[in-house]
């Protein structure tokens, strides 16, 4: 019991960033496959934000009488990916948006046969 | 005979080399211009016969001449070095560059060819590789230029550029990029990590200390790696390479490139492996046999031929593998034998080709059967044609005769009766695809002219070659001539190479001391 | 002034220069502006190199703050070397795009396209400078953001699939690099890679470590696009603008190489990867895969970039295959490798953007009868496949050498073979090329004044890279000097990383002197 | 409590995102997606990460989602069915999945407080850090000063994505005049109370841009709160109003100088004889130095994403504009 | 303070109930417009319960004036959201349900001509 307490936010963690990871594999549509990285992503976040918890600690900004912090250094390293992804995400739609002009359709099947494919 | 006396004499080597690659700059150049190209070929040709002589000189007065370039590798690189074998080789080589170019004079005009300067400028380039080669110091130097030449005989090959002509490039480049980047590049590393070293030394750079086993497989290795020694089932790339002009299958396929392969494994056998060593190693009869063989199957191949350059082309593959089986019959005398036979062959051989194409040029003629009654046209090449014939065949009086000698004996010493038989068939096979040749051509009428032989032959009727060709002829017949009667220097030369002598009891001397 | 800041340097000058360079807007002076800032950065890494060679690590702390608190840059003697590698390409790619892009890229776009080189080269630089491994992954995202945009900018519009792809995947492998980084800086609570280095080993053989190990090395191959993972490239490859092409194909999967090694070596310890996985199996096994298969894959295409995309796949694997054997020389022999490897195909992608140039197709129907018309460019693929091939006095017979030496060392002699057969299939795509070149004619549809030879700014960097070809072929005390220096090294923090736990990690004794 | 709570909003994110997998209609995926990020910002705020929260709120949920909305806009709603076997994926994730659980089984107890992460490296922040750099937001300083280097490099990541959109979309200004007039031009409710919002938005864009130090907060967020206050403009009033307010080119200008004032502080403090992005070099007193390195930083960021955001809105919505038009 | 802890607490469930009956709603009812309405409910009446059982909680400092902000800003914005999705349901073309059913009457009376 006290082993899955320890635990349980970890796995369901793992969970939702294979959601996520399946979303991107799996789809067939680009947008959703963008929607599926974002979505791994921000379960890798919860990953890294899990790990800087401190039981019984408060957000690390100081005030009176707080003597347990939770870890700042995850956050700032999470604010940095969330970031990046963002940017990433953007690029990527940008990419959709032309794709659909250039071929009429943005499921990856039906572009493929449109060119021959290397 | 030596016009550069003022020079240093390790000087020599880089200029042996540098002279054809400049000269092939200079074809490029004044390729605008035929004569002045031509001219310049010529004389590159003369310069580096003499320097070549130079060098011999100096070898006979035992000055060691060595360069060392760069270092590729830490304690590894290209460095050069003059030996007898080398000396030899090159001797040949540079003797007959010149008479080829006079010859491919003639012939480019007569046949009117296009694209002659690359012909030219990749010519010099082969030489000049072929220089490299000779006087290598090491394996990896050897195995560097054995490349360069390669690649550079490439256009050659598909001079023509016609479909045929690309196919036997691929089929050339195919096999010796093949086999040398295969089996070559791997046994000369292999040694490299065995013993540290790939320099060339007397006597060999193995000790006992490495096991049969491995070296057994270097040399199977070595064997098939030199490509160019065509040792079947390797030999496809020779016969392909015929699509080439005549000159080009004269001087390259008749000497420069393959003598660099039988001459690489010469020198290997010789400097790397020891001639001691070699006895002690298993597959040294299983790569004698095969040798054989190939003596044997590809002379039967050849009689089967009606394209006279294919025929010569198979006749080639046998005789190289007389040079193969000398080698590895790990008898001083046979040594001896197969390094004269480089000599021998090569003016026989380049002999035939010379003929060859002035048929092709003047009667447009290339199969065998065609060529009844020919003597009548071109008598002074039949001649010529004859010459070569016998002394590929190794009847005196022409140069063939002291190689097989030396080839024969040695087999006796190293009591392979078998090779011996071999040797003899094989001679039988040559008379037998060589003499009938000349003989239709002389005495059989031409099928169409119905009776010829009733009125009598006059200068009137006859159809010679372009005069360069001619000359050329005559200097490589005469040579055959003159190779049996004053073979000595050359024997000379051969015998100051370590571990090789031509002379039966310090053979044996040498065995015993070995 | 700023000597003692060269590792900032070398990264914050084409950062700053971006942004510049849009600012600049018209497409000659940006062209300018970012060849210069390029040559300067190629500058600083040649004395960062020669500094490492000569005084050893580098140390340098971003804002003062020892490592592990701050972000620590650290260059030795295997990052210098890339990093030279890197921006000196960048410089010669730069300059020869000045004209490939006229034809390729729309001149609206033609700033964009120098930022987005710039910022490449900046990530790339970033990737090797930094010593913290998630700094690591912030430029990572850097270059590959600017690798997106540089694929997209071509023409045809199959390059919109190929970067989306490139993308998709591209984040995915960020992604797995960020989840390995996690698990590793859970067990130890720091991100400083020798502070990694010297903690992991407390914790060594956990499940987490490994997983995290695994997770890394994942997301690593992704981006060097290791045999399996390498679908993204190809494409990619084939449809980028060809100076694009050029400067990705020689730069960036050779940072991901030196990613690699770096984490195997320096932070996990070549010892834990190597013997306790046996990581060193798994990696030779893909690495011998990915040089037959794509050798073969690229014998059989039609369209020379793609041939050349697939060749560079299998080269990769030839890079792989030295780290795999576990040895000073094999590891030297990889190192090498990326050098000899970005002259190669740097100078052969150069030409078939020539190509392109003139002829406006990189089909291999193209390139018949050009070794008439276009004779430098051709001769300059001539020498640049040669060297593919590793015909000696070219760079590749170098690295084919010690490579094989390699193998031979540890008698190994089944793969000797195999890396010298994988080379005869470089003969197949190389010699289908030369032949179509050399021994055919123009086709009629060509009019033959067109095909003429390309303008000098392109045929000089391309031609300076075909004599380092031969010249680094010949003289190869540089490349031998560095790489060696740089193996042993590496060799050297395998095993100090295990004896640095007597040392406190906190004190930044165990971290090198920050300057 | 906390561990309750923490569940809770698992399970929804779980749920959220097995529909995301089933659903066809991109529309509610992408919405799907939208609440999917809101959720994991409540379980930032519940794991004390505040800073991340906000930003996750704000750049997550709020700009990815609008510029998916504004994609979709352009590529149609519905995704087709795909022919596509989903065993090999599965097959994939599986393994994957399993590595990752295998993972955790070593992984420390999820908020211990003697895991290694709060025993090495973390210590000094927390404690130091008041001390050292002077702001209470310790994630702040840890941003900006400990590892301002990264975060320069994120400014730089934002401003690669604006060139990447730029390259890909570029913003088309309308010329022909005549062309349908965009914007929600009838809806005069919504014009006036977004007039009343929209100065409200950007007051809080620039508390939360100078509070950060303090409080929760900084550049990011400020950045895209700024340029949300803007896209609304831009929904309201329509495009070509809005490049009447702030023109794309200026965007980029400002994009740029963000980077650059943020790049300028290290190159001064280099010029003082610190490393780079050394602030205790910018004054005689390291505290105040710290502190102007800082703001100054800060408002680079700001600036940059502010920029950046904008101007990807504006790259997609003069698409949009465009394909209406035809 | 027990006292206000109390009303707090009602106004908090009246504010939960509020939401959950808006949620059935926006599930039940039969069309656009209905569900608007029943959406609307939740913004509205709800927060404003929830923020004032909020309010009643804090000790009136900071946070007060943050909730009341908060509660200020949701007055201004759902109304306008939800008028503006009506009205843009509008401009599309969509029908009340009884303005369909007179569509429909209209169609049977021209059928039984």
């Amino acid at each position: 019991m006290n082993f899955i307490l320890d635990y349980y936010n970890y796995w369901i963690v793992v969970f939702l960033m294979m959601t996520g990871f399946y979303i991107v594999i799996s789809a067939n549509n680009l947008v959703k496959k963008i929607v599926g990285l974002n979505v791994f992503q921000t379960s890798v976040f919860m990953l890294y934000i899990s790990m800087g918890k401190v039981t019984g600690g408060t957000a690390p900004i100081v005030a009176e009488g707080v003597t347990q912090y939770s870890n700042p250094l995850p956050h700032v390293l999470i604010l940095t990916a969330i970031v990046v992804g963002v940017a990433t995400t953007a690029v990527g739609l940008a990419l959709i948006i032309r794709i659909k002009r250039a071929y009429g359709t943005v499921e990856e099947n039906e572009f493929d046969n449109k060119d021959d494919a290397i | 005979m030596n016009l550069w006396q003022g020079i240093e004499p390790s000087l020599l080597i880089s200029l042996s080399i540098l002279v054809p690659f400049i000269g092939a700059l200079l074809v490029i150049a004044t390729g605008k211009n035929p004569n002045l190209r031509e001219a310049i070929t010529l004389t590159t040709a003369t310069i580096l016969f003499t320097i070549v002589l130079a060098i011999t000189d100096h070898t006979f007065n035992g000055t060691v001449l060595s360069l060392d370039v760069i270092e590729l590798f830490p304690g590894l690189g290209i460095s050069f070095e003059v030996e007898p074998l080398g000396v030899l080789f090159a001797l040949v080589a540079s003797f007959l560059w010149i008479v080829t170019t006079i010859y491919a004079i003639g012939y480019m005009r007569g046949h009117n060819e296009d694209n002659q300067t690359r012909f030219f400028c990749c010519f010099a380039l082969a030489i000049s590789s072929v220089m490299a080669i000779c006087f290598s110091g090491n394996l990896l130097t050897l195995f560097i230029f054995y490349e360069v030449l390669t690649l550079s005989t490439y256009p050659l090959v598909t001079h023509a550029g016609t479909e045929a002509a690309k196919q036997g490039g691929r089929t050339y480049l195919g096999i010796l990029l093949g086999t040398s980047i295969a089996f070559l590049l791997f046994a000369v590393m292999g040694t490299y990590s065995l013993t540290g070293t790939l320099d060339f030394r007397a006597g060999g750079i193995f000790d006992d200390s490495h096991s049969k086993i491995v070296l057994s497989i270097l040399l199977v290795l070595f064997c098939y790696g030199v490509g160019k020694a065509a040792l079947m089932p390797f030999h496809r790339w020779l016969p392909a390479a015929m699509v080439a002009p005549t000159p080009v299958s004269a001087l390259l396929h008749a000497v420069a490139v393959v003598k660099a392969g039988v001459f690489s494994i010469l020198k290997i056998v010789i400097y790397i492996f020891g001639i001691d060593t070699l006895k002690e190693l298993a597959t040294t009869d299983i790569m004698l046999y095969i040798g054989a063989a190939t003596i044997l199957l590809s002379s039967c191949i050849a009689m089967t031929k009606d394209n006279l350059k294919a025929r010569l082309a198979y006749s080639t593959i046998s005789q190289l593998s007389y040079i193969v089986v000398g080698a590895l019959l790990a008898s001083s005398i046979a040594s001896a034998g197969a390094a004269l036979h480089i000599a021998t062959h090569a003016v026989g051989k380049i002999t035939l080709f010379f003929c060859a194409g002035a048929i092709m040029v003047a009667s447009h003629k290339k199969n065998i059967s065609e060529m009844a009654g020919l003597g009548r046209q071109m008598p002074l090449t039949m001649a010529a044609f004859t010459i070569g014939a016998i002394s590929i065949i190794g009847l005196p009086p022409m140069a063939g005769t002291w190689s097989k000698w030396y080839l024969t004996i040695g087999a006796l010493e190293a009591d392979k009766l078998i090779i011996v038989a071999v040797l003899m068939i094989s001679s039988l096979l040559n008379i037998a695809y060589l003499l009938p040749i000349p003989i239709k051509a002389f005495f059989n009428t031409a099928s169409g002219t119905g009776t010829g032989e009733s009125k009598p032959w006059s200068w009137s009727e006859t159809k010679e070659a372009p005069l360069p060709m001619l000359i050329a002829l005559g200097i490589t017949s005469f040579g055959c001539l003159a190779l049996f009667f004053y073979p000595q220097p050359l024997i000379d030369l051969i015998n100051l190479i370590p571990g090789v002598s031509t002379s039966v009891e310090a053979a044996s001397n040498l065995n015993g001391a070995g | 002034m700023f000597d003692q800041h060269l590792p900032v340097l070398a990264i914050i000058l084409p950062l700053i220069a971006a942004p510049v360079t849009l600012v600049l807007g018209r497409s000659i002076l940006s062209w300018g502006f970012a060849t210069l800032i390029s040559a300067w950065a190629c500058f600083i890494s040649w004395q960062l190199l020669a500094t490492t060679l000569s005084e050893g690590v580098i140390s340098y702390a971003v804002g003062g703050w020892a490592p592990p608190w701050g972000i620590e840059l650290r260059i030795d003697a295997v990052n210098a070397f890339v990093l030279l590698v890197v921006s000196a390409l960048s410089t010669l790619v730069l300059i020869y795009s000045k004209d490939s892009i006229e034809k390729e890229i729309e001149s609206s776009n033609h700033s964009l396209f120098y930022t987005a080189h710039l910022l490449c080269l900046a990530g790339l630089s970033g990737i090797l400078v930094t010593g913290d491994a998630f700094n690591l992954f912030v430029f990572l995202e850097i270059s590959s953001l600017a690798t997106y945009t540089l694929v997209s900018l071509a023409s045809d519009r199959r390059c919109l699939t190929a970067a989306f792809r490139y993308l998709v995947m591209g984040t995915i492998g960020a992604t797995f690099i960020l989840i390995g980084v996690g698990m590793l800086y859970m067990k130890t609570g720091t991100l400083n890679m020798l502070d990694l280095a010297s903690r992991i080993d407390v914790y060594d053989s956990s499940r987490t470590i490994n997983t995290g190990l695994a997770f890394i090395m994942v997301g690593v191959s992704i981006k060097l696009a290791l045999f399996p993972l390498h679908m993204w490239l190809p494409p990619a490859y084939t449809h980028a603008p060809s100076a694009v092409t050029a400067f990705l194909a020689s730069t960036a999967t050779k940072v991901a190489v030196y990613v690699m090694i770096r984490f195997i070596f320096t932070i996990f310890g070549a010892d834990h990867v190597f013997d306790d996985m046996s990581m060193d199996l798994i990696l030779m096994a893909l690495a011998i895969i990915a040089i037959f298969k794509c050798s073969y894959m690229a014998a059989v295409q039609s369209n020379v970039k793609t041939v050349l995309a697939y060749s560079s796949v299998a080269q990769i694997g030839y890079m792989i295959l030295g780290v795999s054997l576990v040895s000073v020389t094999g590891l030297m022999a990889g190192l090498i490798h990326i050098f000899n490897h970005a002259l190669m195909k740097g100078a052969l992608f150069m030409a078939v953007g020539a190509v392109f140039y003139r002829v406006g197709s990189v089909d291999i129907q193209a390139f018949r009868g050009l070794g008439k018309h276009m004779p430098l460019t051709m001769a300059a693929f001539t020498i640049a496949g040669m060297s593919i091939i590793g015909v000696p006095l070219t760079v590749g017979f170098i690295s084919k050498w010690y490579l094989v030496t390699a193998a031979l060392e540890q008698n190994n002699w089944v793969l000797a073979a195999l890396v010298l057969g994988g080379s005869l299939l470089a003969v197949v795509y190389i010699g289908r090329i030369l032949e179509a070149a050399y021994f055919q004619k123009l086709p009629e549809t060509q009019d033959p004044k067109k095909i003429k030879e390309v303008p000098l700014l392109m045929l000089a960097p391309m031609w300076i890279l075909v004599l380092a070809n031969i010249y680094f072929g010949i003289d190869t005390s540089l490349t031998t000097e560095a790489a060696s220096a740089a193996s042993e090294l590496l060799f050297q923090n395998t095993t100090l990383s295990a004896n640095q736990l007597s040392t406190d990690p906190f004190t930044s004794k165990a971290l090198g002197v920050a300057p | 409590m906390a561990e309750l709570i923490d569940l809770v909003l698992l399970a929804m994110l779980a749920l959220t995102a097995l529909r995301i997998i089933f659903l066809k209609d991109l529309f509610a995926i992408v919405m799907l997606f939208g609440i999917y990020s809101f959720l994991s910002a409540l379980i930032f705020i519940n794991l004390d990460a505040v800073d991340v929260a906000f930003t996750e709120a704000s750049v997550g949920a709020g700009i990815s989602t609008v510029l998916m909305l504004g994609t979709l806009a352009l590529t149609g709603r519905k995704e087709k069915k795909s022919s596509r076997s989903s065993i090999l994926p599965l097959f994939v994730v599986c393994v994957t999945g399993a590595a990752l659980i295998y993972g955790t089984l070593d992984m420390p107890p999820f908020g211990h407080p003697d895991n290694p992460i709060h025993q090495h490296v973390a210590p000094r922040y927390i404690e130091e850090s008041p001390k050292e750099v002077g702001l209470p937001n310790m994630v702040t300083s840890v941003l900006a000063s400990y590892r301002g280097f990264d975060t320069f490099g994120e400014t730089v990541v934002v401003f690669a994505a604006a060139i990447g959109v730029l390259s890909l979309l570029g913003i088309r200004r309308r010329k022909d005049k005549d062309a349908p007039e965009s914007g929600l031009e009838t809806h005069h409710v919504l014009h006036v109370v977004a007039k009343v919002i929209i100065p409200l938005v950007i007051l809080f864009a620039l508390y939360v841009q100078f509070h950060g130090d303090f409080g929760p907060g900084g550049g990011f967020q400020a950045g895209v709160i700024g340029a949300a206050a803007f896209i609304l403009y831009a929904l309201v009033f329509g495009l070509p109003k809005s490049f009447a307010v702030v023109s794309p080119k200026i965007l980029q200008l400002m994009a740029s100088f963000g980077v650059l004032l943020y790049a300028s502080v290290g190159l001064y403090s280099m010029s003082k004889g610190g490393n780079f992005l050394d602030y205790n070099k910018l004054a005689a007193d390291p505290l105040a130095g710290q502190h102007y390195g800082i703001i100054i930083i800060e408002l680079g960021v700001g600036i940059t994403v502010f920029a950046v955001m904008l101007s990807i809105f504006y790259a997609f919505a003069s698409q949009a504009e465009r394909s209406n038009i035809q | 303070m027990f006292v206000l802890d109390i009303i707090s607490s009602i106004l908090l469930i009246a504010g939960v109930f509020f939401g959950l009956s808006g949620a059935v709603g926006l599930f039940k009812f039969p069309d656009f417009f209905t569900r608007v309405h029943a959406a609307s409910i939740t913004d509205s009446i709800a927060a404003i319960l929830i923020i004032g059982g909020l309010l009643l909680q804090t000790s009136f400092d900071l946070n007060t004036a943050k909730l009341l902000f908060i509660l200020a800003f949701l007055m201004i914005t759902s109304p306008t959201a939800s008028h503006a999705l009506a009205k843009s349901a509008r401009h599309g073309g969509l029908l009340t349900l009884a303005e369909v059913k007179e569509e429909k009457e209209e169609k049977q009376q021209e059928q039984s001509h």
